[in-house]
């Protein structure tokens, strides 16, 4: 195992943490909108750190470059479609949970 | 005796002070206003330019060899094969996608130079990116804590940007920052869904709002980056 | 190395399962759409691990990227189908 | 589907967008013998392309840029390219599709004729494929209705 392995080991567990936050948070929050939150902030930085790790694992290639532009790409999309199914919701006229 | 000279000196400085200060900052406020009023004139005669025809085909033009040149980039990127059959095709499907759409990539007139952007939006990015973490760092502790602390609200703000992709730099870094995502937009009226109270006072500042419109040269704003940049002119000249 | 990678896919297989539940159970269709929102932000990263299982990453890596397109486009279109349709 | 959207930041995104997904599509169309994919799904992403076009910017907008007779020129001449390709072979002497024959027109060894032949007949199958799934989506997000047949309508009463 080289130093690069090595380094891309930390990128891939934080990826993995956040992954799991934006999982319980999925699961465990009262409603919609608040879920949101957990998916469309928690997979972003996820699948960031994952695919950084991932580059850095491949080393220097043309193959590490596609997988940062995979998470260019996810970093662009996922807030726009969290974005616009929050939106269908909200137009839907689904309420917020609010606290009682 | 002593006492009262002492506190009328210490009287007289503060006033000359505050009378600088209040000088000071108007020099700012017309310095900047002059400037954003160039600008806005200097947006006016591009668009005048825009709409006489030759500006149009230039502008056409410089959009298809934009746009060609940046496909061409990314088909590189993609096929990673550097042989002259490869390649060859690579310029064919570049020509043949920016005929299709050239106008899609470069639609905005307004957009800025593009240079400055990027020094911009690479010196802007590490703040966003540390929003970032801490905002799933706040969300890992909301769904991970037992209690589950959340008070969900909709607060509602109009913005003061104009472009479209500040717009969407906007709503996206509303979504990625701590506590906030935008769930709907009307006539210019963002609606943004908060988890929490403390945040929604956190977004009223309008902090992420200057940093965006910063870095996409929002043409009729006064930013205090722009201020900054001429109190140091003002300064030298005095 | 190759041990990590497995694990870790694994993992990701878990959770995964457990988004899965959201996708079956969760109420209205909202939920179900950003349940499978989810799960394909998660597939994509499982599909680059099995590449590095594989040892076959130059394949994999255009397979994940449609899979994300496909999963943006479809999360688009899902939501302008229940905007356009006004009803959940 | 057929509004324009009244979302700046869906249609900003999908602008942008666009232009390197139809990129992307024809990467996979031309590479197809080298890495996975081929004409079939290349075609689909490029169809893909159009579709998302069509539910961010309307139908109006879409038919400017690809209209249901574009589609079926389109569809029409990547069959064409195909079975053209197919019947070139025939014509040379050897059986229909057989790639090998077409060295003798392309001055080159029969493995590179086959590997030209196959690149031909994918882009075929991407033309076809990308505009039978737009004229798919067009007709369920219109109806079935063409406008030239609602000026037809008109005309006759």
């Amino acid at each position: 195992m080289n130093i690069m392995q090595a380094l891309s080991i930390p990128f891939l567990l934080g990826g993995f943490f956040f992954f799991l936050a934006a999982t319980v948070g999925l699961l465990r929050f009262p409603d919609f909108y608040t879920r949101l939150h957990a998916t469309g902030k928690g997979d972003t930085l996820a699948v960031l750190l994952s695919l950084i790790g991932l580059s850095v694992y491949e080393g220097f290639s043309f193959t590490a470059v596609k997988i940062l532009f995979i998470a260019v790409f996810m970093f662009l999309a996922q807030p726009t479609s969290t974005h616009a199914i929050s939106r269908a919701a909200m137009r839907c006229g689904l309420k917020p949970w609010v606290k009682k | 005796m002593e006492v009262t000279v002492l506190i009328q000196t210490a009287d007289k400085a503060f006033e000359i002070l505050e009378k600088a200060r209040n000088e000071a900052r108007e020099l700012l406020y017309s310095s900047a206003k002059i400037a954003s009023e160039t600008k806005s004139l200097e947006a006016k005669r591009a668009e005048q330019a825009f709409l006489s025809g030759a500006q149009h085909t230039k502008l056409a033009i410089r959009n298809y060899t934009l746009t060609f040149f940046m496909l061409f980039a990314f088909w590189v990127l993609l096929s990673g094969r550097l042989d002259l059959f490869h390649l060859t095709l690579g310029v064919l499907s570049c020509l043949l996608i920016s005929y299709l759409s050239y106008d899609l990539l470069f639609a905005n007139v307004r957009i800025g130079d593009i240079r400055i952007m990027f020094k911009r939006f690479f010196a802007a990015a590490p703040w966003f990116l540390s929003q970032i973490f801490t905002a799933n760092l706040h969300v890992a502790y909301l769904a991970l804590s037992p209690k589950m602390p959340i008070d969900p609200s909709i607060l509602r703000f109009n913005t003061k940007l104009e472009s479209d992709i500040s717009w969407v730099a906007l709503a996206n870094s509303i979504t990625l920052t701590p506590g906030t995502i935008t769930i709907d937009i009307r006539d210019g009226e963002f609606f943004v869904h908060a988890i929490d109270k403390k945040v929604a006072s956190d977004l009223d500042t309008g902090e992420m709002e200057d940093k965006i419109a910063h870095v996409f040269m929002e043409a009729d704003h006064i930013y205090i980056q722009d201020i900054l940049d001429v109190s140091r002119i003002f300064g030298e000249l005095k | 190395m190759d041990n990590f990678f497995l694990w870790l896919g694994m993992g990701l297989f878990f959770l995964v399962l457990l988004c899965l539940y959201r996708g079956v159970f969760g109420p209205g269709v909202l939920n179900r759409v950003a349940a499978i929102s989810a799960i394909g932000t998660k597939t994509l990263v499982i599909l680059l691990i099995m590449g590095y299982i594989y040892q076959r990453v130059d394949m994999f890596v255009d397979i994940s990227m449609v899979y994300a397109l496909l999963n943006f486009l479809g999360t688009i279109t899902v939501a302008k189908y229940l905007e356009m349709s006004g009803e959940i | 589907m057929t509004r324009l959207t009244d979302d700046i930041i869906i249609r900003a995104v999908a602008r942008i967008m666009i232009p390197f997904i139809q990129i992307y599509a024809l990467y996979v169309i031309m590479h197809g013998h080298h890495s996975p994919g081929g004409g079939f799904q290349g075609g689909v992403i490029l169809g893909a392309s159009f579709i998302l076009y069509l539910i961010t910017h309307g139908l109006e907008e879409a038919r400017a840029r690809m209209s249901e007779l574009k589609a079926g020129i389109f569809s029409a001449s990547g069959l064409l390219i195909y079975s053209g390709i197919g019947l070139l072979c025939l014509i040379l002497g050897s059986n229909f599709l057989d790639y090998g024959r077409l060295s003798l027109i392309l001055k080159v060894i029969p493995a590179q004729a086959r590997s030209l032949g196959i690149l031909g007949v994918e882009i075929g199958v991407g033309i076809t494929v990308m505009a039978v799934m737009f004229s798919i989506f067009f007709d369920i997000s219109t109806g079935g209705i063409i406008p030239e047949d609602e000026e037809i309508k008109e005309e006759n009463g």
